[in-house]
């Protein structure tokens, strides 16, 4: 047993600082540090400055232009992003469809795809879930029909995080709706600008756009965007749900989050003396800090074990189900602390205006953040599949 | 003992449920979200038409209620309808406080506030009181037979719309003294008085207000000076009776919506509500509703009572149903999953409403405090 | 709306109280104080004072010697003796068998077990649960033949409360196994001299006797002895279920253990200061007794409903949860505030030694009664099986 | 990074493992709980001669181990087995404070400690103290030559077998300060010292302990006068780890007793690890389990660390595994039902161990409390 980091990891936390010290842009991490919402622009920029250390695909194989990181190196990569309040990669192109190209796709479609996923010439979405397909994701209805050289797609996607800024998506569809459930499902490529395509924003309760619904009427697809062999793409879906799982604890955002309630309730007077010092409120606090110092060495133990080439199991369950709560609680803690100035809605400082707050700093966007956050226990596997996949492994038993 | 509505108060749920079921529909809810008035001068009239204001005020200040267990039944199918309309503002607070100290002169404005013609707005809190009933650092000061008033109010619900704004301020003592404020009334078009307004999370808008030397009529207090504090704590008690209140009604709905999605809402081919897992945290839910209804009924019960029983029992439920509305609204979202994080749908905007109901006279640990406070006494 | 109780409810409550104070022998009303286990020659002298009085069967109708008081004046008295530290009514045969016979026995069965019970010659215990039959009631094994004139019964009967001082039982047996579970069982009474019978001792985990098994060896029953209808038992054990669900809450219970709670916070010293003003402790005391207060009114809603003839119905399921969650936060405050003092196990005192206690007053019982009382939610129907009711009724989900 | 065990604590733990469970069976171990001594000498005997003692001293000591790892990973096993002989209050804290704070004559015991023929108590929380470990009223005084001590100590685990008992007392300074207490080496039988034992709910024994005038040598004293709190709280630390290791192991004996109970209990015609209601909460048990685990290492591995991160580690490690036992035993008897609430049931002798540890050097709240101060210094 050994809880520090090795010297090598050392240096290499310090290469990761230095750099963004260098390059991150001070404005850009304030814009992440206030929890304003980010533009495409935004975005963009900083995948061009990661790309330009070499740093924008921690994961990918060397061959594709990765870093090929390990477990422990993608964790201090994050950990220390998170502490500079960089933009988060935008995952769509880079952590999931990538993955399933180096292992499934053809040479053609890699050597076609990956740089220009590198370059943020094409931005990718994702087409998995469907509104009758939540939890139950194998029972998509979206259909692709061959018709020659092209599949003929029809149906809906919904759910689809920044869809609107996307050129491409990736598409669960049914190949062959006569077998069982996932049996019939193949995993496509779709150019957004093909006719027949059509995107419809969804906007979320706090009033952020940053899911859509993506229709599909007679879209016409090449074959050659067909990822791997027809009725094969549930095996592909899965393996990408795995590679979805990196950071699924959120350790660096919780850390950043309670930072950032302390740094609020030190500001807030009740009663004549800060917030922080309320026993009430502190021990709200320190629950949350106990927690997640621990399920910050939870996640260590499942990277170092990763690292040594250990599948993580149902530990990603678990670390999803508590991380969520944790960070949920985070953004409860912070609608608390900002007291009355949790009510105003700022609507346009989501949307990046340059007003001046109407609260105290720290307050501004705390409630929107603490409901947009709900979708953490909800998207992505909910935490109630997460407790079924736990159940299974460890009881046994069926739903 | 009894625990039914008398006749009158169950007509009164009736009417306003019905009412408000026929009229206030989501869609329409939804209109006056994105509205630049943030409520519906329509609707307002017509549930003043309807009597609603009335039933918050007693005989005697012209209405035909204004007991605990009438601003519990209106608030409570407010809650259930979610909506956003200044009912609270206006009436229990801003008409509550003229009926409690204003002269037979001041009095006038009441008719006008219940037939739903004139609007008003409490401006008490301040930027840096957060929920302190006493941290008033706004002035008051005579000047040549005038009041001249300074300092800035927080978050002051429906000030844009007011035509009055009941504004508390210092006559003497210190920032959290409880002797030495009074209340004013001010014209809205007061000069000096300027509002910087913005939407709320919730539905309904609020403003932060500045008050720059502003200049009233000696006549513009209400009630004696430097004695306001009384009132104002037994207003806010009130207002608590009706924001408990008001979270029930929309926890009602919560559980409802949810009960609904649970029973059509299919995934592995049968309906999620057939889950135990599932069906045991709903009836959790249910179990926590029941609770919050008896504090509810106690708080109501007990707000013309003497102080400290109406103070404890107000603590009491706003600290149970602050937790259960945590509670209810996460867990309700949680079991309908994607479908109740879009704005459109009737949970979102209910889930704020219970959410946001925290915010104002007190979160649950401010409650909890009092709580302990008082039975420690 | 009128949360006070009337005039003539006032008078009921002052002469409850007046017969308290001036009958309960101060000796007994400690021994409960303190929590100590009761012998059955207690509960037998508090009970000939109550029959003496007339008080003994609360809800009996008057023509079998009962009060017949309405659900208001039921609590009242139970509130009463709640407060008084009077030991609780033993209900076996008073309220869980009584009201079966009233209703569904034999002219000559009333006439024979009720002025029985009053008297005490009779000592009633429950025959239910089985150990393959717990929350699965109706799946129940023990089996009743008939043979001429009377039944041969043989089995095992579990969680039999006060078995050991009970020279009765009234039993579930299963009288035509060929039907499905419900329709096959029969209900029967069962002297505990009969040749056969065996009563062992279950030991709960706070070392306390309370509980039995009953075993039945060819046990021989007179056919006189069976209530109502062969094969009709489970309708008489639905009706009794109900019965047994008064005072369900225990809301006078979750009072006296708070006041205890209180009391000793108040003696216990934590950094100088009573352990009631520190604020971690406070809280946890707060939130408890602003449960109680919800909870109470919940009570005296359906109390007040019932005695307008309302029947109670799901209500009944929530109080049971509700309150068996109270009830065991009570207990776990108590273990807390105890500190140090809660790990000495007092199991002479739990039998009524007279011994000086080890630690302060309130601190020797807390720890044992912490584990005994979690059994509340799950005797009884379990807090899972009430769960189930609920959501079958709000829900019409099967589970 | 490395959260793998050495091969020398991976022997340790398997053996110990396997010790355990080929001898201390619920059968052994409720014999045990029914003896008059509360532990079984023989037992202890053969755990000593596998070396489970030794591994919590250092090399230095006359042990092969004594880090904060060590703790955890014999605690654990004895955590998992439910094992009652007192190997917290002999060598943790006994052992431990004659090796930290001992002359060379007085560290000759540990040989004895180590090999399992002298057993050792530590007399030092008071009537009064709660959890306060500065809190010592017993006072020391120096008469011709002599210390004497008087006073009495509360709930005093396995003082009646102990041959010497470590006696903390107060030379100097108020009841509460840090400076000014020494602690002493009291062999049992020095006349003034009188025991009044009994058992423990969890397990093995206790006593009050009377102090009237125990005259001493002046040699008898461990340390320097009046200085011993540091040790006192170093050893308090070991302590919590030992306690929040053995709390880890019998929630991974709670749980995994649930499992196999679920997989077998059958009700309504199927196991009862089918109704999924049940399988969640055996899944969010499962969850809290690994962060008690990380927990639990994050407190060991601080141990040796500088007194702020050991104090906030363990603080923190307390607190999480306080509130986790009580999720984990209230639970685990839960999903078993009946069964559970018996005596001679595994899990209510572990159910017992998990919540009485909540009461031995501080509950939850009080190490929240530590933690809330440590973090805001």
């Amino acid at each position: 047993m050994d809880l520090s980091f090795s010297a090598k990891e050392q240096a290499f936390r310090a290469e990761v600082r230095g750099f963004l010290a260098d390059k991150l842009p001070p404005e850009l991490a304030q814009t992440v540090r206030d929890g304003r919402g980010l533009s495409k622009d935004t975005y963009e920029r900083w995948h061009a400055l990661l790309n330009e250390q070499g740093w924008l695909a921690p994961n990918w194989p060397k061959e594709f232009g990765g870093c090929e990181w390990n477990a422990v190196q993608r964790h201090i990569f994050e950990d220390e992003c998170c502490r500079a309040h960089a933009p988060r990669i935008v995952p769509f192109g880079l952590s999931m469809l990538a993955p399933v190209l180096q292992k499934f796709g053809s040479k053609q479609q890699q050597d076609h795809y990956l740089p220009r996923i590198l370059s943020s010439q094409d931005w990718w979405c994702q087409g998995y879930s469907e509104p009758g397909a939540g939890s139950d994701l194998a029972s998509l209805k979206t259909k692709a029909v061959r018709d020659g050289d092209t599949y003929v797609v029809n149906g809906q996607k919904t759910w689809t995080t920044l869809g609107q800024y996307a050129n491409w998506i990736f598409c669960l569809v049914r190949t062959d709706p006569t077998v069982k459930q996932q049996a019939g499902i193949s995993f496509l490529l779709i150019d957004m600008d093909t006719p027949g395509v059509e995107v419809r924003p969804i906007i979320l309760l706090d009033g952020t756009h940053e899911v859509n619904e993506v229709w599909f009427t007679d879209v016409r697809v090449p074959v050659e965007n067909l990822v791997g062999e027809e009725n094969k793409g549930w095996t592909y879906a899965k393996y990408l749900l795995t590679h979805e799982r990196t950071n699924i604890a959120g350790v660096g955002f919780s850390q950043a989050g309670l930072a950032a309630v302390k740094r609020l309730a030190r500001s807030q007077m009740h009663r004549g003396r800060p917030l922080i010092e309320n026993p009430h409120f502190a021990a709200r606090v320190a629950r949350a800090e106990i927690d997640l110092m621990a399920m910050s060495t939870t996640n260590l133990r499942i990277i170092s074990g990763a690292a040594k080439g250990q599948a993580p199991g149902v530990e990603s369950s678990m670390l999803k189900v508590k991380g969520t709560q944790i960070r949920q609680e985070i953004n409860d803690l912070a609608r608390r602390a900002a007291g009355v100035y949790a009510m105003p809605f700022a609507s346009e400082a989501v949307e990046g205006s340059n007003e001046s707050p109407i609260g105290p700093e720290g307050t501004t966007h705390v409630a929107a953040q603490y409901f947009n956050n709900r979708k953490l226990s909800i998207f992505g596997g909910s935490n109630e599949i997460q407790r079924n996949i736990i159940a299974k492994v460890k009881l046994g038993g069926g739903a | 003992m009894n625990f039914d509505l008398t006749d009158e108060r169950q007509m009164l749920q009736d009417s306003l449920r019905r009412f408000l079921t026929d009229r206030y529909t989501t869609q329409v809810r939804n209109d006056i979200l994105n509205s630049d008035t943030g409520y519906s001068a329509e609707i307002w009239t017509q549930l003043a038409e309807l009597g609603i204001i009335g039933a918050l005020f007693t005989e005697d200040q012209g209405g035909y209620g204004g007991a605990g267990f009438d601003i519990a039944v209106v608030f409570e199918e407010l809650g259930r309808a979610g909506v956003v309309e200044p009912f609270l503002d206006s009436a229990v607070l801003g008409g509550g406080l003229i009926a409690a100290l204003g002269t037979e002169a001041q009095k006038t404005l009441l008719e006008q506030v219940i037939d739903g013609s004139l609007l008003l707005a409490f401006a008490h809190g301040e930027p840096a009181s957060r929920y302190d009933l006493s941290h008033v650092q706004t002035t008051a000061k005579m000047q040549d037979g005038s009041i001249v008033l300074s300092g800035r109010k927080a978050v002051v619900v429906n000030a844009e719309a007011a035509g009055f704004l009941i504004v508390s301020a210092r006559e003497d003592g210190a920032v959290m003294d409880q002797d030495g404020i009074s209340l004013f009334l001010v014209p809205a078009d007061t000069p000096g008085l300027s509002l910087r307004g913005y939407p709320l999370l919730a539905g309904g808008r609020a403003a932060e207000v500045e008050l720059d030397n502003v200049s009233l009529r000696a006549s513009s207090r209400l009630g004696v000076a430097g004695q306001a504090y009384p009132v104002i704590t037994e207003r806010a008690a009130a207002a608590s009776v009706a924001l408990a209140a008001e979270t029930l009604g929309a926890m009602e709905t919560a559980t409802v919506l949810t009960r609904d999605y649970l029973q059509t809402r299919q995934q592995f081919g049968r309906p999620i509500g057939s889950f135990q897992a599932l069906q045991h945290r709903m009836a959790d839910l249910l179990i926590e509703l029941e609770q919050a209804r008896s504090a509810v009924i106690n708080a109501a019960g007990h707000l013309e009572g003497e102080p400290y029983q109406r103070e404890l029992h107000i603590a009491a439920a706003r600290n149970l149903v602050a937790r259960t509305g945590r509670l209810v609204s996460e867990e309700t979202i949680q079991l309908h999953g994607g479908i109740a994080m879009t704005q459109e749908y009737e949970l979102a905007h209910i889930a704020k409403r219970i959410t946001m109901a925290d915010h104002r006279f007190g979160d649950a640990d401010y409650h909890l405090e009092q709580f302990i406070d008082l039975s420690t006494t």
